[in-house]
């Protein structure tokens, strides 16, 4: 057979104009660029904004076989998730950058979330493994762009180093998952009916002890990406140094990426654990949250603690990961039980409301060494209730939104994350497990409220200090409107749930707990052997 | 009143009771440009509207359409909040309010509290007021939301959601250790509604697993009726309702709070303005209690008998405790808070007797404790605004220079411990009854779980209640006048006794004491119902015989009614029984004699439908 | 009708609230004594129509006292209400008489002796007088109460109102401690009787008076189970100790003589006339539920005449006229518990009545040389004011003969029924104690009366000279030596003929209250007229001892106290039954309130502590990980990475 | 032994050793020429897996690890670089400014 080109890429339509506008942007870069001149940005939005208006067309053609490409509607969502955020991250990120490098900064953003996108589209461990990478790369130079002082080169050097470590380890999994199936395709079409997932649903192959090495390796890696527990040690220290507006980006994207993989890889097994990945996963969720609950609370420096805390919520992604689809468990068809669902709805809640926490820090200015700098300990926040009353406000929500207080998104995530839990598996002995997983979970959630606190009475409860960076705020206003859109979406996500939740779960409405259906999977021109 | 309940505003009263005090605090809070003066204004004049139209909701509901049982809910507003479709279990959770007779008066409570409480603090709130106005107004919200929420999840927002604005006050407007106190109290409070938020969760898990209906449609919902019959079609196992208990135990006994998880109480009660102190007493308090009788005896039958002597001995520990604790305090406010620890364990004792008496008492102590605590914090707050200090060591003999003050303190003070003809008494006694008869006369078939062990040493509260209190109000009101060196503080414009305003605040918390005292019969005839049908009646196992109560004749009804006097001669002869009245032959009668017993399937689907 | 009689003075007290306050300040005792005045009048017209109805009934008429229902209050049960009701009956009617004259009396007195010398109106005159309607409404309450439950609200009302009025002269620390422990220790008591009704309740279903006692004679529970008699002496004792802390029986006793820190009007009036009795009109009114258990009766004599001679020792060796009379009273009440206590309900009931009248009397008296004394009432400090307080004199000694029991007048007739009563009991004993402290009565009545009337006129420093008092508290005090003298009659029958035959113990008195308990059979034969000369012979004795050791040879008590110093400390220090309640209850228990203070700041706020330790325990011990060396991070990974492999091998 | 489980081997004990050195070595440099040496042990996996299953994809594969490989070391050596400037040494342990 013939590969229809024109098909494919008709169906990679919005990461092409991502990619490309994100070279547009980077070519920019040769003019010579003024103080004031921001046209990468404009340029960087405008493209994401076409990437976002053809996604929301949603004019893939899904009866025509394309190539080793996903086309179902978890990519929609992830485009359309990744998109709205960037545009956030984009109104976040505007000032953040030195003039003279505006271009390449925007243009290595889009292509990170081009990355994205990608992650889900991939139906191939080579397009997998070449996306993640698409995502991570340019983090890491955002990381070195986004300030000049020596925290974030610390932080790019950490991030790059362990970053290329964990790449390494994943991609050695990736390795052996070939080597076992003998392709690297993840899930059969019609064409090519060899596939990893084929082998895995073969009882006698999915023990095979190479099988679940490859397995393990490549969560293992994710797991760096996702800063889960045991790969979350980076985490604080990377946070810390990176400008705060790029820190809200770190929670997000790095994440998103990876949880699209392992819920990609997962679906694969067909979400019948075996009981070893079952406790090993049980056991990296409350590690995670644990872990990241408890270290959070020893933190007196507010982007610390937002990054042990992104550890935590990681921690409650993976316990509604567990949980699984809809259909995982006997007897849990209930229109909450559904755990992948509840995990991107999750996952989106968390970026939005993690990005305005990032963003009410940036608002808050204080002296920095040589420029002025965004607030970062709890003493710069001391007073900002009463100088600044709507940022703080902003932040305010943002932070009862991570606490999972009503009335904010976070409350609702929380929900479905837990009532997936509860409700898989229900005759299953493993019912118990996960009850005692969500027990497990709520009491972080309190551990959590401690130090979220913590965040909203330095703002409102202690008088302004000399210390204080209340004193002045950044003047940029898209910074402002992120802020204000992202606290805004925090409570809608509240009063209307059904505005996130209802495309969470058609996004997962195609999966189903055997393999991909190969209606939704379509390949052609596979490579015969 | 029934031509109301027709119109528009009858369908939606509980909407604009609940979200009038939200909206207006959010406006509020934009306004950055008002004066102190209007923002007080504004403030209070939300809240008395807010009163309006919870009295409106009062008039309206005791004027229902009639053939609507006396327990239903009635005033029920639903609209979904989110709804998913899915092919075989559509999700359904509702925005779905309604009160009945144990929610309303505690409603009321609030609706008066409040505008009190924010009147009360015009002279105490001098700093940031744009900011504090509308967190009571957000407060007042919230509360009055959980009391008319029919939604356990609805419920549970408004429950938790009263956790943030409570936080600032302590917080912002509290004394010198108010972010210790705001902290403790929030997460302590927190921590236990978390593992309430699981349970509910779970609750709302299994009744999506339950097909309702003869199409054996199953939803995904939180709504109490349904979580009310998993228990009553037996599809929670005792073991399940013991975790759920539990669970909901967490969150509940913590607010109440119940011994011995009160610790967080005295401290905050400590550190919180007199606003905050005063809702905090009479009305978060009551989130608890309502709560349990709410959520977890209905749903939690099983588990709520077998766990009530539990309950049973940790109240009765916590009156004991509570008020030898109070005692020895030397700050006004900690006693009252302590005495608070000992008046929660009465309420709580009441409800788990699970006796009509019992329960009726609970539910009235609630209210009366809302009252007499809420007006002694405000009396002590007023004491505080002149002297700036609340130790009794530096008071003293101010019966002389505040006779007003003195009055309403005494009278508060009597009315906290039980002194009868004052709404304590009532309360207090009816709990006592309801928990020493518990054993027996509850229904027939069916025992309550505590009994005479319980009451008896409960009732020493009665002494222990007069030590304390008396305690203090001799050291504060008798004795040569004592006062801090620096005398009383005139700058915010008070006077040596109460002003007018003060006056005002205090007056219709007094007028509800001595009303509720002596005629409390509509009250409890607005509960009395509800606690029947809607929490007794699923308590027990079988068809109970009080279900059946309602269907007795007019004619019936009233000659039991009537029947209070009783033409006995002492001196007749006293082996004739007869003249021993019809009520209390009615009830002794066992069941299958009472009348007009309807079909217990028919009724069973009614009460829960 | 019946409804008025509280009301009428509650709605006065409320009045002198709301207006009195404000200008009528000096006047605001009208708005006082009319209502009482009122309800004085409606109280004889209901004695008049019991009275009627009780003659109609010993004619064979079926109608009945019965208790009226005013409203529902509270539900107790599954369309049961308790209600608030009333019940009118020959006790009630004798109650509410003594209760309304004497307070009638008193309040009309207190017009005069709330004032000093000038005329003008103490601080807090208004107040005062509220408070005093507030008693009489409260008691009135009591009295006319129909069931237990309004029993019960009008005990802990008058309980209030005395402690309002003990607590009067509020800045005196002396009067705010008194009344604290006036309203505790009747506290103390109101447990067991709040516990008493609900075991009514619990055994009988019901709280109307009627009902129960229908019950109790037939024997039954609500269950229809036959009642044992361990329940009813379970109910009786616990109904009992509300009447040990209201009539300040033993041990709860303490409170009264404190409570004399209250006006002198409120002594006479609630710590000498009614309130106190309320605990003997109790258990008059359950006298059913007292007689179905002999244990019961016993205890209830032992404890009255353990009273009795216990308040009697202490009162020989006090100065202060005003405690020594509260002794007295409660060495009278003694009395009446123990004829309670021998079933001789109608002669209890009789001696409140003649006690109310010579006791109130007495205290009023002590309270006008009070007045006179510019309040010096140690009766070291004064004496011989005979000459110049002659009507004060003149009524104190009509009351003290009174309460000696000198022949004739009303204390001699109740006191000696009782006697006798106890005599014709099984336990004769009683009886003995009785006339013992019939001698020591006349003892230190006459004691108090010689030394502060008699001999040379001596004065406290401060007061020029005694003066009487003016023609509103005369009056009162003339009125009620007639009572003194008087009110005795009503409870004996005088034939005519020989001296011997005249007085017959048993009057219209106990013919009206026979229709509450019956007609006792108790012979009236010679032995009752026996005792008469004999308890004659015991008060003169008495009344001469004093003359002989306080007139004659006043050295004579000193060397007695001197000799039996001991002892004589111990009556002086009133059995050290206050120091010791200190030391056993209130210090302990208080030392337990610190406890659980500290229980809650330390332990359980510890364990909470302990319990945050947990994760920041855990965060510290995981902070160990995070030192920022990199390679230190790789080398975690990789430790992890190990971990999950080995144990996935391992279990796979 | 076959061929391919040689290869294998021989990528284990090359990642290994990748992973070692990054744990020991505290030169920059050398660190990342260790996560090389772990990519190229995955590298000739892959190649090894290639030749086992008798697929080319393993090749194609390596190829790609190879491209993205290089990537890398363009963007770590430029960060080595950096690093450098600002500390003048090469030590790994010079870079704990923040932790806890």
């Amino acid at each position: 057979m013939i590969p229809d080109g024109m098909a494919m890429l008709h169906t990679l339509i919005p990461e092409l104009i991502l990619t490309i506008g994100g070279i547009v942007v980077l070519l920019t870069s040769f003019r010579r660029a003024r103080q004031e001149d921001d046209g990468a940005w404009k340029l960087a939005l405008t493209t994401l904004l076409v990437a976002l208006w053809w996604t929301w067309r949603r004019t893939t053609p899904t009866d025509e076989p394309v190539a080793t490409l996903h086309a179902d509607s978890l990519v929609f969502y992830a485009r359309m998730v990744t998109l709205c955020i960037g545009g956030l991250i984009f109104l976040a990120c505007r000032s953040v950058p030195e003039p003279q490098e505006r271009s390449e900064f925007f243009s290595l953003l889009l292509f990170s979330l081009a990355g994205i996108s990608l992650v889900t589209v991939a139906n191939d461990l080579i397009l997998l493994f070449l996306a993640l990478e698409l995502v991570s790369v340019p983090t890491y130079i955002l990381i070195g762009l986004s300030r000049r002082d020596l925290r974030a080169q610390e932080a790019t050097g950490k991030y790059f180093f362990l970053g290329a470590f964990a790449a390494a380890i994943m991609l050695y999994g990736f390795s052996f998952l070939y080597g076992e199936a003998g392709t690297t395709q993840l899930y059969p079409t019609p064409d090519s009916p060899t596939s990893i997932a084929a082998v895995l649903e073969l009882p006698s192959r999915a023990a095979d002890k190479l099988v679940v090495l490859g397995l393990l390796l490549s969560l293992v890696g994710l797991a760096f990406k996702l800063a889960a527990v045991p790969l979350h040690f980076y985490v604080a220290d990377v946070y810390q140094g990176a400008a705060s507006p790029v820190t809200g980006l770190l929670g997000f994207v790095p994440k998103f990426a990876g949880f699209l993989a392992i819920i990609r890889l997962l679906t694969m097994t067909g979400w019948s654990f075996a009981d070893g990945l079952f406790w090993l996963l049980w056991a990296m969720a409350a590690a995670t949250m644990l872990v990241g609950n408890t270290l959070a609370l020893m933190q007196q420096n507010v982007k610390r603690m937002l990054a042990y805390s992104s550890v935590a919520h990681s921690g409650y992604m993976l316990v509604a990961l567990l949980a699984g689809p809809a259909a995982a468990g006997a007897g849990a068809t209930g229109p909450l039980s559904d755990g992948i669902s509840a995990l991107l709805f999750y996952i989106a809640v968390y970026g939005v409301m993690n990005l305005g926490a990032f963003a009410a820090l940036t608002y808050f200015r204080k002296p920095g060494d040589g420029e002025e700098d965004s607030a970062e300990t709890l003493d710069d926040l001391a007073g900002a209730g009463r100088r600044h009353p709507w940022a703080s406000l902003a932040l305010a929500i943002c932070v009862l939104s991570l606490m999972g207080m009503p009335p904010t998104g976070g409350f609702f995530g929380k929900l479905y994350v837990f009532s997936a839990a509860l409700s898989c598996s229900a005759d299953s002995p493993r019912h118990l497990a996960m009850i005692v997983l969500v027990v497990f979970g709520v009491l972080n959630a309190a551990i959590a409220a401690a130090y979220y606190l913590r965040i909203v009475a330095a703002c409102y409860l202690r008088p302004a200090s000399e210390v204080s960076a209340v004193r002045y705020t950044s003047s940029c206003g898209a910074l402002r409107t992120c802020l204000l859109i992202c606290a805004i979406f925090v409570m809608l996500v509240f009063l209307r749930p059904s505005v996130l939740l209802s495309p969470s779960r058609a996004a997962v409405a195609e999966m189903t707990p055997a393999h991909a259906s190969p209606a939704n999977t379509i390949t052609i021109g596979q490579t015969k052997e | 009143m029934l031509y109301l309940a027709d119109t528009w505003l009858g369908d939606h009263i509980l909407s604009i009771v609940i979200f009038l005090p939200i909206i207006a605090a959010a406006m509020l809070f934009s306004r950055t440009a008002w004066q102190p003066e209007s923002i007080r204004r504004f403030a209070l004049g939300i809240s008395l509207l807010t009163l309006l139209f919870a009295v409106l909701a009062l008039l309206i509901y005791v004027s229902d359409r009639p053939g609507i049982a006396p327990a239903e809910w009635r005033l029920v507003e639903r609209s979904d909040w989110l709804v998913g479709e899915d092919d075989q279990v559509p999700l359904r959770i509702q925005y779905y309010v309604g009160v009945d007779g144990i929610g309303l008066p505690l409603l009321l409570l609030t609706a008066l509290l409040t505008p009190l409480a924010i009147w009360g603090s015009f002279s105490g709130i001098q700093d940031r007021h744009r900011e504090y106005y509308a967190l009571m107004l957000l407060l007042h919200g919230a509360m009055l939301g959980v009391f008319c929420a029919r939604d356990l999840l609805l419920f549970y927002v408004f429950f938790e959601f009263t956790l943030i604005p409570l936080y600032f006050l302590i917080g912002i407007w509290g004394g010198s250790q108010r972010q210790k106190a705001a902290d403790m109290f929030f997460i302590y409070t927190l921590s236990g509604s978390m593992l309430t938020f699981a349970g509910v969760l779970f609750l709302g898990w299994k009744a999506s697993l339950l097909p309702i209906g003869p199409d054996g449609l199953r939803v995904f919902t939180f709504e109490l009726d349904r979580l009310y019959q998993l228990a009553a079609d037996g599809h929670l196992s005792l073991n399940t309702q013991w975790w759920l208990f539990i669970a909901f135990f967490a969150g509940f006994a913590i607010k109440v709070p119940l011994f011995p998880l009160h610790t967080w109480l005295p401290l905050a009660h400590t550190e919180a303005p007199t606003a905050g102190s005063v809702i905090l007493a009479a009305v978060l308090l009551k989130l608890g209690t309502y709560g349990f009788l709410r959520l977890s005896l209905p749903m939690l039958p099983e588990a709520s008998i077998a766990l009530a002597p539990i309950i049973g001995v940790l109240a009765v520990a916590g009156i004991i405790y509570g008020a030898l604790a109070a005692w020895v305090q030397r700050d006004i406010k900690k006693l009252v808070a302590y005495s608070s620890v000992s008046h929660l364990g009465f309420c709580l004792l009441g409800m788990f007797s699970l006796h009509l008496a019992g329960l009726t008492g609970s539910v009235l102590y609630m209210v009366n404790h809302g009252l007499s605590t809420g007006a002694l914090f405000l009396v002590v707050g007023m004491i505080y605004e002149r002297y700036h200090t609340r130790e009794m060591d530096h008071l003293g003999g101010l019966a002389r220079q505040m006779p007003i003050m003195a009055f309403f303190l005494i009278l508060f003070a009597l009315s906290s411990i039980g002194l009868p003809g004052l709404n304590g008494f009532v309360s207090e006694f009816l709990v006592l009854l309801g928990t020493f008869n518990s054993e027996k006369f509850v229904l027939p078939g069916f025992k309550g779980p505590l009994g005479i062990a319980f009451a008896v040493p409960a009732a020493s509260g009665i002494l222990l209640g007069a030590i304390y209190m008396l305690y203090m109000v001799g050291r504060v009101l008798f004795g040569p006048v004592k006062e801090p060196g620096h005398g009383f503080d005139s700058s915010t414009g008070l006077t040596r006794d109460l002003t007018p305003r003060e006056i005002g605040v205090l007056t219709p918390l007094a007028i509800g004491c001595i009303l509720l005292g002596v005629y409390p019969k509509p009250a409890i005839e607005i509960m009395e119902p509800a606690l029947d049908r809607a929490v007794l009646a699923r308590m027990v196992p079988q068809e109970s015989a009080s279900l059946a109560r309602y269907d007795l004749s007019d004619k019936h009804k009233q000659a039991v009614e009537l029947d209070g006097a009783y033409p006995v001669d002492s001196h007749a002869d006293a082996s004739n029984l007869d003249a021993i009245s019809q009520s209390d032959r009615q009830h002794r009668m066992p069941v299958h004699l009472q009348p007009e017993i309807r079909n217990p399937s028919t009724t069973r689907r009614e009460v829960l439908r | 009708m019946a409804i008025l009689i509280p009301l009428l003075p509650l709605a006065g007290a409320a009045l002198v609230g709301l207006i009195g306050l404000r200008g009528l300040r000096a006047r605001s005792h009208w708005l006082v004594i009319l209502p009482v005045a009122a309800s004085l009048y409606l109280a004889v017209q209901l004695y008049f129509q019991v009275q009627a109805s009780t003659q109609a009934c010993a004619h064979g008429v079926r109608q009945m006292f019965e208790s009226f229902t005013i409203y529902q209050w509270m539900l107790a049960g599954p369309d049961s209400w308790l209600n608030v009701s009333f019940r009118v009956d020959p006790l009630t009617c004798v109650m509410l008489l003594t209760v309304l004259i004497v307070s009638f009396l008193v309040i009309i007195y207190s017009v005069g002796y709330m004032r000093d010398h000038h005329g003008h109106a103490e601080r807090g005159y208004e107040r005062f007088f509220a408070f005093l309607a507030i008693f009489v409404f409260s008691m009135c309450t009591l009295v006319l109460a129909g069931n237990f439950l309004v029993l019960y609200v009008g005990w802990e009302l008058v309980g209030l109102s005395s402690y309002l009025l003990i607590g009067f002269y509020y800045q005196r620390p002396a009067a705010a401690a008194a009344a604290k422990k006036a309203f505790l220790v009747n506290r103390i008591g109101d447990f067991g009787f709040g516990l008493g009704i609900l075991l009514i309740y619990y055994t009988f279903g019901t709280l109307e008076y009627a009902n129960v006692f229908r019950m109790i004679q037939a024997g039954v529970t609500v269950e229809g189970v036959p009642l044992e008699s361990a329940r009813v002496t379970t109910i009786a004792l616990l109904l009992f100790c509300g009447a040990m802390g209201k009539s300040a029986q033993l041990p709860l006793h303490v409170w009264l003589p404190d409570a004399m820190e209250g006006p002198t009007p409120v002594s006479a009036l609630i710590h000498a006339a009614t309130m106190v009795t309320a605990g003997v009109y109790m258990v008059a009114r359950c006298h059913i539920i007292f007689a179905a258990s002999p244990y019961a009766m016993w205890i209830v004599a032992t404890i009255g005449a353990a009273t009795a001679l216990f308040a009697a020792t202490i009162a020989l060796t006090q100065f202060d006229m005003k405690r020594i009379l509260a002794y007295s009273t409660l060495s009278q009440l003694g009395y009446m518990f123990l004829a309670l206590g021998v079933s001789a309900f109608d002669s209890a009931i009789f001696h409140l009545f003649t006690h109310a009248f010579f006791k109130a009397l007495l205290f009023l008296g002590a309270g006008s040389v009070m007045h006179a004394m510019a309040g010096e009432i140690d009766v070291r400090r004064f004496g011989g004011l005979r000459k110049s307080m002659p009507i004060t004199h003149a009524t104190f000694l009509i009351g003290g003969l009174a309460l000696a029991g000198f022949p004739f007048l009303a204390g001699f007739w109740s006191k000696d029924e009782i006697i006798h009563a106890a005599f014709e009991s099984d336990m004769p004993w009683l009886a003995w104690v009785a006339v013992v402290t019939a001698w020591l009565t006349a003892f230190y009545t006459f004691r108090m009366i010689y030394m502060a009337f008699y001999g040379r006129e001596r004065l406290p420093e401060g007061v020029e000279h005694a003066h009487e008092s003016g023609a509103w508290m005369s009056l009162p005090l003339v009125i009620l030596s007639i009572g003194a003298i008087g009110a005795g009659y009503l409870g004996v029958t005088i034939h005519r003929g020989g001296f011997a035959g005249i007085f017959e113990p048993h009057g219209a008195f106990h013919d009206f209250l026979s229709r509450n308990f019956g007609r006792p059979e108790v012979s009236h034969e010679g032995g009752g007229h026996l005792l008469m000369y004999v308890s004659s012979l015991i008060a003169l004795w008495g009344i001469a001892t004093a003359w002989y050791f306080y007139r004659r040879r006043p050295t004579i008590p000193m060397a007695i106290a001197l000799v039996a110093g001991p002892v004589y400390r111990l009556l002086y220090h009133k059995y050290y039954v206050d120091e010791v309640y200190d030391r056993v209850f209130v210090r302990p228990l208080r030392k337990v309130g610190e406890i659980c203070y500290d229980l809650d700041r330390y332990l359980i706020n510890g364990v909470l502590w302990l319990i945050t330790l947990v994760p920041r325990g855990i965060g510290f011990g995981l902070r160990r990980w995070q030192q920022g060396a990199m390679q230190g991070y790789a080398l975690g990974m990789v430790v992890g990475l190990v971990v999950v492999l080995w144990w996935m091998l391992m279990t796979t | 032994m076959t061929t391919a489980t040689t290869l294998i081997i021989l990528g284990a004990a090359l990642f290994g050793i990748g992973v070692v050195g990054f744990l020991t070595r505290r030169n920059l440099i050398i660190m990342f020429l260790c996560t090389e040496v772990m990519f190229q042990g995955v590298l000739i996996n892959f190649v090894a897996m290639g030749l086992a299953r008798g697929n080319l994809q393993g090749q194609v594969f390596a190829l790609f690890v190879l491209v993205i490989a290089a990537v890398e070391a363009g963007l770590g050596l430029a960060i080595v670089v950096m690093l450098y400037r600002r500390r003048g040494t090469l030590d790994a342990e010079s870079w704990r400014g923040m932790r806890g």
